[in-house]
């Protein structure tokens, strides 16, 4: 028996040259502005979105809605920043969190936030958080066919003083929940909310009312999802939304 | 270039003719007095030549000239343009029209049209602004300028050998030597440059050609 | 005598048949091959006056899920050759055993020290034989007579020496520490800390390191593996009641309780 | 003529005037109704948070001007983050105005406007005109009766600078009064809004124009 | 040109500038960056400046495709003399404005899939109230703002050397010093990088000052780049007579 | 002057040829404040006087002085928003010329482009001339220093000294008596202040304001309007001075 075949790999030349050496040395050697996982790197076209990945979580309580978002986003590999607010307030009762591409959402809240102050100046009154859901599921998808890469939660107090979080998907499809997760550790994070937290499963339906628990959940789930998700880290932002107004503060998490 | 043409350039193994480009080597240096411009005279498409003694040196103005390399049919259309744009300059200022504009509308044309257009241009001259000057607009549309200018696929190999003589304020003489030396080491190794150097002095009084058959390379 | 039950026998080594099928099922677009994921790791190795300091962070990670946060990338090839292995966890692991045994076999059979460049060498045969398709990046580092040696062997098999090595994901972040820290002839505290450093840098700048830090120090007959010698990256904060799963949450619809008969065997526990 | 015509238009809407200190630009306006059952006329207007506009004129032209310096104000605030100068919005109405004047088809603006706004260089107080003039004030009247108010600012304008901005509102409804001898001022028929270094722009409520009112019609001394 | 074929944009950049660094200091702003564009793997033009000034108080810093960093000089040329020639009492364009506008300018380039392949950096002191602004800019139209910034190879590189000894309180020197540092490992590291780099310092009193460019000296002497040879390693010995 | 059913439209000339339009926007312009633009040796002044509408006006807001590029300035007088319009269609046609030939604009070119475009208003019927004229200042490397006046009618010429407004002629003869040519910049500013004040006699009640801006080398070249307090000292000091001409006249 000829020791040619035993060894099994000349016979696959074609395979062997046509292949990509997917080491990380072939990564560095490409133009280092397409520096990402070169899996759906496109052969020298521009690829307009890019993930800069991170975790945000919105709970509703009684009369208050918490956000907790990490602060960390990233390009690839690599720590653009360590301290970037993911949430932007809309009105005194009404925020917005989104996880995805930074230069889409920082464009999606501006754009709100202008339609927010022309509906001010127009009836002198500030929309109330279902109109502004609505809105916010137009305007996503009015970008039908080059959508913004941003994955948004709308969190706010309703009309009857209830905390409330819609939940979008990047095309505008939205409902109203009870708590949300999007981003990187969205997949980590949803199990932990659907266990603790009253939601669409669950007969009894009754929102937690001791903001200091929801808050120490928050922080706890941030800081699970940063155990295990390698986008997620640095510093954890909680924002607290309830009928007297927005209180945001910063706590550090791990940041490897 | 039709639609054809095209389509030939997708499927290399059927492609006869390919568009014409000039695979070139054009030079321009500065020496004291005035600006010497040389270009190889071979006009080629990735198989055969396509004109043996092709002139690449694009008067533009009176005392503006420019070399073309890249796609021929794409430089010789931009010069035009440039040709144009500077005669109405000219009419409007009531003088020589400045070099660096004529730069600037074809940096402007070959950077506003980069993805459906290859060509790398310099464009040298005088004028009674700012004197002798050499501008080089490579295909991406990269604006330059400086006392040389090296473009076209013969050049890659005499980056070295002009690093290493060139010197500033030659005199016409060194400097003629200089321009030919390069371009037959260029046409000695790059298979897309060749056939023959034209030669072009331009001075504030005068413009004056001069032609170096092949056999007169003088090189080993 | 022509055995041709031989024939039927499987082939030893890696068999490759699928790749003509996935390649053929890749280009008819039916299904695309599994995304091959990159594992991130940061390892570093530097000389210093009398031994070889090795270094690696423990984050094991699959894609962007972190499999294991404390694992051990430095492995002994023989008492006076280390290596840390970035890349496919599972190729370094089983390819640095494989070493290991030969070079086991070898001491015995010559009654002397194994020398570095040979384990380097024959990692790199083996890695240039699968044609870089094992994902081994590995620093090999020991003393032996020819003095401390540091030796990067990467997966398409080639492999050169420098005074200070870093690879893996990290390798960028490690690469600017050791380049703008190195000195010739450093002390043992020196080197450590350097590569302590390193490491650090990829773990808290490169997000495929992370967790903690391990250092191994190699002199002339003598190793010292120091595990996870720093470790400050832990679970800041873990909510202070710990999760209740309150039944009432749930509304109780019917309830349909059964004493359980044991013919044989101790009773079940009581739950009641 | 067609801009002396359109300038009559301005003095034909009731009486709009601004006054303005180093820190703060107050707005004082005269509401018409046109009869009782009708609520009264807006006449000023928020542009953006540091810049409010009060009017006289046509309302229909003064809406489509304002609608106007809101988009161009949102759209500075969406690429620059930061508030438009105060000058350079001007001389866009100024620009629009001017075109109505050249060409055949268009006609001019039938509004004059106030403007009163805060930025780097401190406050302004802008009067547009429908000819495409436009003027920087310390204090200004504009509309009917406008000239009586004018002799009231006249005669105080250099104690305005250092002025808080309740004073310059007294000041502004103490014009405001001598320009509308016999209409009687209410909180209904009067809006003040004014803008300050460090206060958004922002219109008095009901109570404190009553309070204000009262104020000026006690101590009334002669305009 | 080509008739039939749809105006594709998607443009892949040529002429690349490598990484370029800014951080802030006690006193204000510094920018750096190398003065090489490379062409492909040849280094085209040794003596590139990469860095402008925009206005009397704001400069740029640009790494990727050169040719739109000369359309984005233009635009910001065009920009800052708009505000000039107002002549109504100030230049109101300050750092952040620029910053944003240029997150505008990107962020439309991207959504018509023509982008300007550009990452900068924008650094800025404002000479009346002094507050000191440093943003980043990528192609898509992310910004970033930090007290350093790097683009390109060097945020890989980099990052760590800048995070572990970046203080606010950083003289002059020291700012240098780590620009220095990152730069001689960009130097080894990163193909298109040049030994000779220029720093750019952005002051409350001077405003923007563009120093002349400078070569950077490398650590090449080690003993063992001289001696630990091929000979060291191979199984074979070379004996001189 | 009245051309009796002749003077609605510029599309139509009068049986003298005439058109009347046209000669109605110089008269606007004749009444207006004076303007005047002088070339020294190393540089150029544009001036202009003002009457201060109303005692509430902030200093210096009826701006007559604009700059068209960073190293071209104007000043115009009539109608100021026609004038305005006429400096933004020269910033557009500045911007559109650098884009396309990467040099700054000549001042010769930028003058033309501006001719024609006043020239333009006069032909067509139901579009009014403009009521203005204006002064055009550059500097160029092309051409060095370049002064021009474009009248309502069109017409452009390069000056070394020109005026226009109320007291033109007044102001034509004292620019001719000095020999600003050999005249630094800074020295002809205190003369040109005067001029203006003097072209102002029959207004001497109104409170007047001047505005004076420079282009000249020790600049750079840039168009720079002088700042309010320097011009206020500027009048003052020209009031006084034109007070003890009078009295050595009288």
């Amino acid at each position: 028996m000829d020791l040619e075949n035993y060894t099994n790999v000349n016979i696959f030349k074609k395979v062997y040259e046509k292949r990509e050496v997917s080491s990380i040395h072939n990564v560095v050697e490409q133009p280092h502005h397409l520096l990402k996982d070169n899996t759906q790197h496109a052969k020298g076209g521009f690829n307009p979105y890019v993930n800069n990945q991170g975790t945000t979580v919105a709970i509703a309580g009684k009369d208050f809605v918490l956000v907790a978002a990490d602060t960390r986003i990233s390009q690839g590999f690599n720590i653009l920043s360590r301290d970037y607010s993911r949430t932007t307030k809309l009105t005194d009762q009404c925020v917005i969190t989104s996880g995805g591409m930074v230069a889409d959402i920082e464009t999606l809240h501006k754009l709100l936030i202008a339609k927010v102050k022309t509906y001010q100046r127009q009836f002198k009154k500030t929309p109330t958080v279902e109109s502004l859901a609505q809105l916010l599921g137009n305007t996503l998808y009015g970008r039908r066919f080059m959508p913004y890469y941003a994955f948004n939660l709308l969190c706010g107090i309703d009309q009857n003083g209830q905390g409330s979080v819609y939940g979008y998907d990047a095309i505008g499809s939205w409902d109203k929940l009870t708590y949300g997760v999007q981003g990187s550790g969205s997949e980590l994070g949803a199990p932990i909310l659907d266990n603790q937290f009253v939601g669409h499963n669950y007969l009894v339906k009754t929102l937690p009312d001791d903001v200091s628990v929801v808050e120490d959940t928050g922080k706890d789930i941030i800081n699970s999802i940063a155990e295990r998700d390698i986008y997620t880290g640095d510093q954890v932002e909680i924002v607290i939304v309830d009928k007297n107004g927005i209180r945001v503060k910063r706590e550090p998490i791990r940041r490897d | 270039m039709s639609i054809a043409d095209l389509q030939n350039e997708i499927i290399p193994e059927v492609n006869t003719h390919s568009v014409q480009t000039d695979g070139t080597t054009i030079i321009a240096v500065k020496y004291d007095g005035g600006i010497l411009l040389g270009a190889d005279g071979r006009s080629a498409n990735n198989m055969y030549v396509g004109n043996k003694v092709s002139d690449k040196l694009e008067p533009i103005h009176q005392r503006i000239y420019c070399q073309r390399s890249g796609t021929s049919s794409h430089t010789s259309t931009i010069a035009r343009y440039v040709r144009y744009y500077m005669e109405i300059q000219a009419n409007e200022l009531g003088n020589l029209p400045p070099v660096e504009s004529a730069a600037q509308v074809m940096r402007e044309i070959i950077y506003s049209n980069k993805n459906s257009l290859s060509a790398s241009m310099i464009c040298s001259g005088w004028d009674p602004y700012k004197g002798y000057q050499i501008y080089q607009v490579n295909s991406s549309g990269y604006f330059e300028q400086g006392n040389w200018a090296l473009s076209g696929s013969g050049g890659t190999f005499i980056w070295g050998y002009i690093d290493a003589n060139y010197r500033e304020n030659m005199t016409r003489a060194e400097c003629k030597e200089f321009i030919k030396s390069c371009i037959a080491l260029a046409c000695y190794r790059d298979s897309s440059s060749g056939g023959c150097i034209r030669l072009l002095d331009i001075t504030q009084d005068r413009v004056e050609r001069d032609y170096v058959q092949y056999d007169d390379f003088k090189i080993k | 005598m022509e055995l041709d039950y031989l024939k039927t026998l499987p082939l030893g080594g890696f068999n490759f048949d699928n790749c003509i099928r996935n390649r053929a099922m890749a280009e008819s677009g039916i299904l695309q091959a599994p995304k091959t994921m990159k594992t991130g790791t940061t390892i570093c190795g530097v000389l210093f006056k009398d031994g070889v300091v090795l270094a690696a962070d423990t984050r094991a990670t699959g894609g962007s899920i972190v499999g294991d946060k404390n694992c051990e990338k430095i492995h002994n090839l023989a008492p006076n050759i280390f290596c840390c292995g970035a890349g496919t966890a599972a190729d370094c692991d089983h390819v640095t055993e494989m070493i290991k045994r030969q070079l086991e076999l070898h001491r015995l059979n010559t009654h002397s020290e194994n020398r570095v460049q040979m384990a380097a060498l024959k990692l790199v045969a083996h890695a240039f034989k699968y044609g870089g398709q094992i994902g081994t990046h590995l620093i090999v580092g020991g003393v032996d007579v020819k003095g401390p040696q540091l030796i990067e062997c990467s997966n398409d098999g080639n492999m050169y020496s420098m005074p200070y090595h870093t690879t893996g994901s990290g390798s960028l972040a490690a690469m600017a520490i050791m380049e703008t820290r190195y000195k010739e002839n450093m002390t043992r505290e020196e080197a450590v800390n350097l590569c302590i450093a390193a490491i650090e840098a990829g773990i808290y700048h490169d997000l495929g390191s992370g967790s903690n830090v391990d250092v191994c120090v190699i002199t002339r007959n003598k190793y010292e593996m120091l595990r996870n010698i720093k470790h400050d990256n832990f679970k800041v904060f873990s909510k202070p009641g710990g999760y209740q799963f309150k039944k009432d949450r749930v509304q109780v619809v019917e309830e349909f309780k059964h004493k359980l008969v044991v013919e044989a065997g101790e009773q079940p526990m009581d739950l009641s | 003529m067609k801009i002396e015509y359109a300038k009559e238009a301005v003095k034909q809407g009731s009486t709009s005037l601004g006054l303005k200190s180093d820190r703060n630009v107050v707005l004082v306006s005269l509401k018409k109704s046109p009869h009782d059952l009708a609520s009264h006329q807006e006449k000023i207007f928020d542009i953006d948070d540091h810049m409010g506009i009060a009017i006289a004129g046509l309302t229909a032209d003064a809406r489509y001007l304002c609608k106007f310096m809101r988009s161009e104000c949102l759209n500075y605030w969406y690429t620059h983050d930061s508030h438009h100068p105060t000058e350079r919005l001007v001389n866009k109405i100024a620009k629009k105005a001017q075109v109505k004047t050249s060409h055949p088809g268009k006609r001019p603006f039938g509004v004059g406007l106030l403007v009163g706004s805060v930025d780097e260089t401190g406050t302004h107080l802008f009067e547009t005109c429908p000819s495409g003039n436009y003027y920087e004030y310390i204090a200004m009247a504009i509309g009917a009766r406008s000239q009586s108010a004018k002799t009231y600012l006249e005669k105080n304008y250099e104690l305005f600078a250092s002025l808080g901005w309740e004073e310059l509102a007294k000041h502004g409804l103490r014009a405001l009064k001598a320009s509308a001898q016999e209409t009687e001022l209410t909180e209904h028929n009067v809006s003040v809004g004014f803008v300050g270094a460090d206060q958004k722009f922002r219109l008095l409520t009901a109570e404190e124009l009553r309070s204000y009112l009262a104020e000026i019609n006690d101590s009334m001394e002669i305009a | 040109m080509i008739s039939g074929q749809p105006r594709t944009h998607t443009q892949v950049p040529v002429n690349i500038g490598t990484s370029v660094m800014g951080l802030r200091y006690k006193d204000g702003i510094m920018l750096a960056a190398d003065t090489a564009v490379a062409y492909g793997s040849m280094k085209k033009t040794k003596h590139a400046q990469r860095m402008a000034a925009i206005s009397s108080d704001t400069a740029i810093a640009c790494s990727g495709e050169m040719s739109d960093f000369q359309e984005l000089l233009k635009i910001f040329r065009e920009k800052h003399d708009g505000d000039v020639i107002e002549n109504d009492g100030a230049l109101f364009l300050k750092p952040t404005d620029y910053f944003n506008y240029l997150s505008r300018v990107q962020y439309q380039r991207r959504m018509k899939g023509d982008p300007l392949w550009n990452g900068s950096i924008i650094g800025g002191v404002r000479q009346d109230s002094g507050d000191v602004f440093l943003g980043m800019v990528d192609l898509y139209g992310t910004k970033v703002e930090g007290n350093f910034l790097l683009t390109g190879l060097a945020a890989h590189y980099c990052q760590v050397l800048m995070q572990n000894s970046w203080r606010a309180d950083l003289t002059e020197a020291e700012a240098r010093a780590i620009i220095e540092d990152c730069m001689k490992v960009m130097f080894y590291r990163d193909k298109k990088a040049s030994d000779e780099i220029q720093i750019t310092t952005i002051t409350k009193d001077q405003g923007v000052k563009i120093h002349d460019p400078y070569r950077i000296q490398g650590e090449w002497n080690f003993q063992f780049f001289h001696d630990k040879t091929n000979e060291f390693w191979r199984p074979i010995r070379i004996y001189n007579n | 002057m009245s051309g009796t059913g002749f003077d609605y439209e510029c599309s139509s000339l009068s049986p003298e040829g005439r058109i009347f339009q046209v000669e109605y926007a110089e008269k606007a312009v004749e009444t207006s404040s004076t303007i005047l633009g002088v070339r020294c040796k190393n540089g150029i002044v544009l001036g202009t006087e003002k009457i201060v509408l109303s005692k509430m006006m902030v200093a210096g807001t009826d701006k007559r002085v604009f700059s068209i590029t960073t190293t071209t300035g104007s000043v115009v007088n009539g109608l100021t928003p026609d004038g305005k319009s006429l400096v933004y269609r020269g910033r557009e046609e500045a911007v559109q010329y650098e884009k396309m030939f990467g040099i700054k604009i000549p001042i010769q070119v930028l003058a033309e482009r501006l001719a024609m475009r006043t020239q333009m208003n006069t032909i067509y019927n139901g579009i009014r001339p403009y009521g203005t004229s204006i002064i055009l200042a550059g500097n160029d490397h092309i051409k060095g220093l370049g002064l021009y006046m474009i009248e309502p009618s069109g017409q452009c010429f390069e000056y070394y000294g020109c005026a226009s407004g109320r007291g033109k002629q007044l102001a034509r003869n004292e620019i001719e008596k000095v020999n600003f040519r050999e005249m630094s910049v800074d020295e002809a500013i205190p003369l040109i202040a005067k001029i203006l004040l003097k072209a102002q006699e029959e207004m001497k009640d109104k409170k007047q304001e001047l505005e004076i801006s420079i282009i000249s080398d020790t600049t750079g070249y840039k168009h720079k309007i002088l700042d309010r307090v320097f011009v206020d000292q500027l009048t003052l000091k020209a009031q006084e001075e034109i007070e003890n001409e009078q009295m050595e006249m009288a």
